[in-house]
């Protein structure tokens, strides 16, 4: 047992009252949320509820307009997103963001030697041999063992998606953010994922973005749902679930 | 009797090497024709010394080399001529810093320098050196020349526009020498950057200090559009302009509109040919050889640059730096505008400056676009003193 | 100096907002083509050379300075379309550093071609006769023809205006400089787009290096210095954007028209200046988008 | 209407497509699946004439799409909404929509197609003016799809359409396919989503490394154990 | 932008024989051609200037081909690193080796003042501050004409001889200037091979190719550039002092922007992003400027049509075309 799960419980991540606006447009309004310390919380809501503008505020790639962000008790508001990183907090983009001329193993090499060594420019970076390990670990974990010297812009869409992933491991997150982890990845792949998130979490927080409501209901702890910007609800799945407000303007009738 | 067997000859010839010449000038770039007439003129002074018998059957050759306008350049290629081409002498330039650089080369081994183009800056003691010869007039000599002719002519307010660099700088220096003389009235410079393609927010500044003369004091196309603007703005109208320099290109190229009137200086014309005999031989020789063409400005100094260091090879009966430099030192010469020599403390040649103006009627050939209006004659005093160049003695 | 007075300060503004019309008849063309295509056209300056040297070539067989008008641009835009169709065509997508050195390339052969064909000095090219002289605008003389110059340019604007604003052209453009391949998908031939915007641009510095000839005469390197004011220009208005060249251009011929009356000497570092200033307080220039091209 | 017949296609060196061949008739849709990497988004590339070799055959409307550049065959009234949805940087919303009809031959007017278009997509309608990059993921996803259908194509081609939508609106977005076969639309599907997909599919293919390993029609497949096993959802 | 086809750093297993062969021999193939290359060329202050040239488009190249920033204003650590360097020998009589040191340190930290008024600015906006800032620092140059000697340049680097480790040697000698140089141009090559190497070189890399997952992954973008830029000043200054000491005069014309624009087009001609090209693009720009312009004063006839020919039927550069031959 890792002592993420010790702790488990302890709020690792909270924000008070945090928005964001675009020119005039509010695309987050006064969100305060906690964060358990070695659960899933996924975060749902419709289009354009401002899911992954929370996420973006959530690992520092933009400031918020107001309000405040703590990590592990401290004050991050503000702060680089570079920073982020390094105290622990890795993000998934929505949409597949890799390095595409680099190979698929290069790529995750690159996210695990942010931790190690970032600007050193005398010794032989051949020399970090245990990053190359590290890398083909997890490279076969999210399944791209096969993949690895292609480039990565030659990988299907499905597979990028999959690099998108280890990439966000690769920084050794104690909290994980993953938007729509997902999306174009087929059926059997989406239950590997499934798998893989389940395990990731019993040694860091997660906190999810996810349309696919089967795969959400089923291993989140707690949800939220946001909606125009606001906190619409939140609760363990089944609360959520059936919360007439949620089923209106995002689940619709269908059995999900 | 050695010239009887062709055999012999061949067999002369090819033990001892020619007399190089490494010639840098600016083949491309804005003063490709210059530089194409400096090669002419060159090219002639070493066949007249060839076909004269060379010194003692040996023969001279000229190594033409583009220096691109660019000191870095020119100082690449005279390391390649020197080092390579292992030439005796270089002659050439046409620019005050390339023939500057051409010069820091030259002197750091111990290498003749005849430069043919203008500055002030190659006769101060900190560039020059016993290898150092300046064929060319500098903008002191040529402001003066023309200061001296108009200050009394046109009146004393003067306005300048000029060039910011050291040429355009040493030009004005040179006319508020004279002008003192003539108590003239400094009514402001402008300095305009080098390359400037649009005087039009300069002239207006210019017209409204209402000066008697203008003198523009840049070159090339510089001048050229300059003066082609001030012609469009009216300047001519109420205000004299007058240049340190005229180049016969550079007034070829603009036209007779933008040059018309202006007056100014320049160190050889072909149509002083009536009062000198050299200078009607050498365009005589020039035509000759180039299908009836005149020599220009810069020809002629391409010209005397080359001859005065063949002259001095022969007088010296070698090719050895120290004793072609004293020949040089003693050379009186006439070769294409009257007698010239080059002073012993900076290696100037002492010379006459003409004081021309611009044509644009009564043209007899397309040759004919200034007219000469006085001629001052070479005088030690009309340059700058050795002391005031840094030398001793 | 002499005094400063009202008139000779209101003349040095006019002859700065007269200068920047003509900077914006210069820049405009490469504009369009920058912003639009994201190839950075080296050659621009010589094709603007050899507008200048094609009309000295037709008033040399008897034309006029009216028909240059015309027939300049038409030619040299005709000169574009068969440059953007064997060269630049196959160099799209492949970033903007190979456009760049490809035109590079050309500049000097075409700048070489004139001086083989025309000599290397220049030629004197004179103001059409009912153009010649200075009028009086108030705070004093100006000539004539720089007036007819600006008067050029704005209609060369508005025209370039009309066609980009009222025609779906400018849209397909914009969206065909970032992504071709999902223009091509929406059912537009990008690259006769694209031969077209080139040609309209390359005639467009043709005309300019005509209207220039009568200022300062033609000589096979005229091209060299106009290219980085025409870029300085496109770059702080915003690229691709035809108001922002505008503004720029005004702008820039107005700082240096300032500059002219103080620090005359500081006129061509001014404007570099000006673009270091203006970018590193906003990046993308004044009308640009961010993001473009990075 | 739309035959492709041993149609071969290559990244490179790497054979990307094997011999496919399949069809759609006019009015129908059609579904393509299989797992990633399979070859899904690389059949609709080469239909478009996006994919750099290509050899076999594929008429439209009986004429040979393969030597044509995409603009032709978008003339020819073919539609495609790429997986990565190629949201036009630096444009507006309008603008992105008024792309697709530059080259449309639609006679009505083009801010009244526009209004049509904003009806379906209320969301966008909201949002005409922002650029379109900022919008979310799933707002992108709608404007691809409206960019697409607002020319109003013969058969429109949707690769991973329900990517990123919230599932009230993936409902309606697959009732919209329903209501466009309606209309006499021609759709051929690739999605992941496969149990809804195959809800309203006539027939589908099933890819697999670059093949086509079986066909059959939707019930058919719907019914099928193995099928659901592999491809349908959680 | 669009699905661009440049040569994908795939390693494969079927490589030409030569290739390998040359891999695996690198070291020893550089020596050998540094000793002969004065040797083949046309003039020994040819080989210089290339080894100078090709210098200044190695420090440049890490900023173009491995950063993926256009920089149109390198002139500027070029000529600030040959005018430190020269002012240092005229103006304060330093040692030959000190005075290089300074022209090394002028140009890291001219470096440091245009980059960090420029890193904020990306694409050819970047390419456009750089080129401005750089025109501003000649401006200065040229004004400062009391240490700069102004638009005459500046004279008087004569260095005659030169003392190493006691011995005196005579630097007018040209093929003793040859070498001595050279051993700076490969002590650079050496620690430009370190860097590239190095676990910096990795983020420099990851930073062109994905700004935005650079930072999502803990890395710094804007110092990584910042600090990539400045290591390109110091290589572009020691090009610079070496130049000065080369030609024993510093021309303004170092300043301008051809000589910007010049680095572009020799690491583009030699494979930008490739460790050798901008030596090679280089040695075939110079070389080629120099035998045409010989034969012809319509040289720029012919440099430009090659120009034209080598972007439209080797775009990877001659460097990297041969790497992408040699490779399958
Ligand atoms: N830069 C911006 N300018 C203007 N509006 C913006 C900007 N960025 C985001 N928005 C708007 O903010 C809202 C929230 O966007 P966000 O990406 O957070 O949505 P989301 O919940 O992630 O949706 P989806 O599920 O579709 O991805 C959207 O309506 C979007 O259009
Ligand atoms: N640009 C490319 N270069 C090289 N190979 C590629 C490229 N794009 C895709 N491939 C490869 O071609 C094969 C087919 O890819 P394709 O994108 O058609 O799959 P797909 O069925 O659409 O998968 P997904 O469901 O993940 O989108 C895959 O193996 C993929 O890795
Ligand atoms: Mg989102
Ligand atoms: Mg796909």
């Amino acid at each position: 047992m890792t002592a993420a799960a010790d702790q488990a419980g302890e709020i690792i991540l909270r924000t008070r009252g945090v928005g964001k606006t675009f020119g005039k447009f509010v695309a987050l309004n006064n969100i305060s949320a906690e964060f358990a310390r070695g659960a899933i919380t996924s975060i749902i809501g419709p289009n354009g509820a401002g899911k992954s503008t929370y996420f973006n505020l959530l690992c520092g790639a933009f400031p918020p307009s107001n309000g405040s962000v703590e990590f592990e008790g401290k004050d991050v508001t503000g702060l680089p997103q570079h920073r982020f990183a390094h105290m622990g907090i890795a993000k998934s983009f929505q949409i597949t963001s890799v390095f595409p001329q680099l190979t698929t193993r290069e790529n995750i090499r690159v996210g695990l030697q942010a931790l190690v060594s970032r600007y050193d420019i005398w010794r032989p970076r051949a020399r970090l041999t245990e990053l190359v390990e590290r890398a083909d670990a997890l490279l076969a974990l999210v399944g791209l063992w096969e993949s690895r010297e292609r480039a990565a812009k030659t990988l299907a869409h499905g597979e990028q998606r999959a690099l998108e992933i280890g990439m966000a491991l690769a920084s050794q997150p104690r909290l994980l953010l993953l938007d729509e982890p997902t999306a174009g990845m087929s059926p059997e792949e989406t239950r590997t994922m499934m798998d893989l998130i389940v395990k990731l979490a019993k040694e860091r927080t997660v906190i999810l973005v996810e349309h696919k409501m089967k795969l959400v209901l089923g291993i989140s702890d707690r949800i939220l749902v946001l909606h125009h910007g606001e906190l619409l609800a939140e609760g363990t799945p089944q609360e959520v679930r059936q919360n007439e407000a949620v089923k209106r303007v995002y689940l619709g009738q269908r059995e999900h | 009797a050695l010239a009887v067997s062709p055999f012999r000859i061949n067999l002369l010839q090819a033990e001892e090497a020619p007399i190089k010449i490494g010639f840098p000038v600016p083949l491309t770039g804005p003063y490709g024709a210059e530089a194409q007439d400096q090669v002419r003129a060159g090219q002639l002074a070493v066949a007249q010394f060839n076909d004269a018998g060379g010194l003692n059957g040996r023969k001279a050759e000229l190594v033409v080399r583009d220096d691109k306008l660019n000191p870095g350049e020119a100082a690449t290629r005279t390391l390649e001529l020197v080092e390579k081409e292992k030439v005796n002498f270089v002659v050439g330039s046409l620019s005050a810093a390339v023939q500057l650089a051409i010069n820091n080369v030259t002197k750091e081994r111990g290498v003749i320098f005849n430069s043919i183009s203008q500055s002030d800056a190659i006769n101060e003691a900190a560039d020059f050196s016993k290898y150092t010869f300046h064929e060319a007039l500098n903008p002191h000599m040529t402001s003066g020349a023309v200061g001296r002719y108009a200050f009394t002519k046109f009146g004393k307010k003067v306005a300048f526009l000029t060039a910011d660099y050291a040429y355009g700088h040493e030009m004005v220096r040179g006319f508020l020498e004279v002008g003192k003389e003539f108590n003239i009235e400094n009514l402001g410079d402008i300095r305009h950057p080098l390359g400037t393609t649009d005087f039009s927010t300069l002239l207006p500044r210019l017209q409204s200090l209402k000066p008697d003369i203008l003198c523009i004091s840049n070159f090339g196309r510089d001048q050229q559009i300059a003066l082609k603007q001030a012609t469009d703005f009216g300047i001519k109208k109420s205000i004299q302009i007058i240049a340190p320099l005229l180049s016969h290109a550079s007034r070829v190229a603009a036209g007779p509109q933008a040059f018309e009137g202006v007056v100014g200086g320049c160190s050889f014309y072909w149509g002083i040919d009536d009062k000198f005999a050299s200078t009607k031989a050498f365009n005589d020789a020039f035509r000759k050889m180039y299908d009836g063409k005149l020599p220009t400005d810069y020809g002629a100094l391409g010209y005397g640059g080359v001859r005065t260091v063949l002259e001095a090879v022969k007088g010296a009966g070698s090719v050895e730096t120290d004793k072609v430099v004293t020949a040089l030192e003693a050379l009186k010469y006439d070769y294409y505008k009257g007698p010239q020599y080059y002073r012993k403390c900076d290696h100037q040649s002492v010379q006459s400056v003409l004081v021309i103006k611009s044509k644009s009627k009564d043209m007899k050939n397309e040759s004919d676009v200034f007219e000469v209006l006085s001629t001052e004659e070479p005088n030690e005093k009309n340059l700058r003193t050795c002391e005031a160049l840094g030398h001793k003695s | 100096m002499a005094g400063l007075s009202f008139d000779l300060i209101a003349l040095q503004l006019f002859a700065g907002l007269a200068l920047g019309a003509i900077y914006v008849l210069f820049a405009i063309g490469l504009s369009l083509i920058f912003g639009m295509l994201t190839v950075v056209n080296f050659a621009h300056g010589a094709f603007y050379m050899v507008g200048a040297y094609v009309g000295l070539y037709l008033i040399s067989i008897g034309g006029n300075f009216w028909i240059c008008l015309v027939a300049v641009p038409l030619l040299i835009g005709l000169f574009g379309l068969g440059v953007e169709r064997v060269l630049i065509r196959p160099l799209y997508g492949r970033g903007i550093d190979y456009p760049l050195l490809l035109t590079f390339g050309l500049s000097y052969v075409m700048v070489e071609c004139v001086r083989i064909f025309f000599g290397k000095t220049g030629y004197p090219f004179d103001t059409p006769e009912i153009l010649q002289g200075a009028v009086n605008i108030g705070v004093g003389y100006f000539p004539l023809y720089r007036l007819f110059v600006i008067a050029a340019t704005a209609v060369v604007l508005l025209a370039l205006w009309l066609f980009l604003e009222k025609t779906s052209f400018g849209l397909i453009i914009r969206a065909g400089a970032r992504d071709p391949q999902i223009v091509r998908v929406l059912g537009v031939d990008v690259s006769r787009v694209w031969l077209i915007v080139f040609g309209i641009g390359t005639a467009i510095a043709g005309l300019a290096g005509l209207l220039a000839a009568p200022l300062q005469g033609v000589i096979p390197e005229m091209g060299g210095t106009i290219l980085a004011e025409a870029f300085v220009v496109t770059v702080v208005g915003g690229m691709g954007s035809i108001g922002g060249a505008i503004l720029a251009g005004l702008l820039v011929g107005v700082v240096v028209g300032m500059t002219s009356l103080f620090a005359p000497e500081m006129a061509k570092v001014s404007i570099f200046a000006l673009m270091a200033i203006v970018l590193i307080v906003r990046p993308q220039g004044f009308f640009g988008r961010a993001g473009l091209m990075s | 209407m739309l035959q492709i017949s041993k149609l071969n296609a290559w990244y490179g060196a790497s054979h990307a497509l094997q011999d496919i061949s399949l069809e759609v008739s006019r009015g129908e849709i059609v579904c393509l699946i299989g797992r990633n990497g399979a070859g899904k988004t690389t059949t609709l590339k080469s239909i478009m004439g996006l994919m750099g070799r290509t050899r076999g055959s594929v008429t439209f409307k009986g004429e040979e799409l393969l030597r044509q550049p995409a603009h032709v065959r978008f003339a020819l009234g073919l539609a495609y909404v790429p997986e990565e949805r190629r949201i036009v940087q630096g444009l507006s919303v309008r603008e992105n929509l008024r792309l697709g009809l530059v080259a449309s031959k639609q006679k009505k007017r083009e801010a009244e197609l526009i209004e049509e278009i904003a009806v379906i997509f209320p969301r966008l309608a909201e949002r005409m003016d922002q650029e379109a990059v900022t919008m979310s993921g799933g707002e992108q996803q709608m404007l691809a799809i409206a960019r697409a259908m607002i020319a109003k194509p013969d058969l429109i081609m949707l690769d991973e359409p329900s990517e990123g939508i919230m599932p009230v609106l993936v409902d309606e977005m697959f009732e919209l396919f329903r209501s466009m076969k309606a209309q006499g639309t021609t759709v051929l599907l690739v999605e992941q989503n496969v149990e809804l997909a195959l809800g309203i599919a006539d027939r589908a293919y099933v890819l697999d490394q670059g093949s086509v390993v079986h066909q059959a029609s939707a019930q058919a497949l719907l019914a099928d154990n193995e099928i659901k096993e592999r491809y349908c959802s959680v | 932008m669009t699905d661009a086809t440049e040569s994908i750093k795939q390693p494969d297993t079927t490589t030409a024989s030569w290739y390998e062969f040359a891999t695996k021999h690198r070291a020893s193939i550089v020596a050998v051609v540094i000793l002969v290359f004065p040797l083949v060329m046309p003039f020994t202050a040819l080989a210089v200037n290339i080894l100078i040239y090709g210098l200044y488009a190695l420090g440049f190249n890490l900023v173009f081909g491995y950063l993926g920033l256009l920089s149109f204003g390198h002139a500027a650590l070029l000529g600030t690193g040959a005018y430190v360097c020269g002012i240092a020998i005229v103006h304060f009589g330093w040692s030959w080796y000190a005075a290089i040191a300074a022209g090394l340190a002028g140009g890291l930290l001219m470096a440091l003042v245009i980059g960090v008024l420029a890193i904020r600015t990306r694409g050819i906006y970047f390419a456009m501050v750089t080129m401005a800032l750089s025109q501003c620092v000649y401006y200065l140059f040229y004004q400062a004409v009391d240490l700069t000697g102004g638009e005459n340049g500046l004279r008087g680097i004569n260095v005659r001889t030169i003392d190493l480790f006691g011995l005196r040697i005579d630097f007018i000698n040209p093929m003793v200037r040859y070498y001595v140089i050279a051993a700076f141009v490969i002590a650079a090559f050496f620690v430009m091979s370190r860097i590239l190497a190095s676990p910096f070189g990795a983020v420099i890399e990851a930073v062109r190719e994905n700004e935005m997952r650079a930072r999502a992954s803990g890395y710094d973008v804007t110092l990584t550039r910042l600090l990539t830029f400045v290591l390109s000043g110091g290589f572009c200054g020691l090009a610079g002092a070496l130049q000065a000491l080369h030609l024993s005069i510093v021309p303004i014309e170092i300043l301008h922007y051809e000589t910007s624009g010049l680095v572009v087009m020799i690491a583009l001609l030699g494979g930008m992003g490739t460790f050798f090209g901008p030596m090679i693009g280089a040695a075939v720009f110079l070389v080629l400027e120099n035998i045409v312009s010989v034969w012809t004063v319509h040289w720029q006839l012919i440099v430009g049509a090659i120009f034209i020919a080598c972007v439209l039927f080797f775009p990877a550069g001659i460097w990297g075309t041969l790497i992408a031959r040699g490779r399958r």
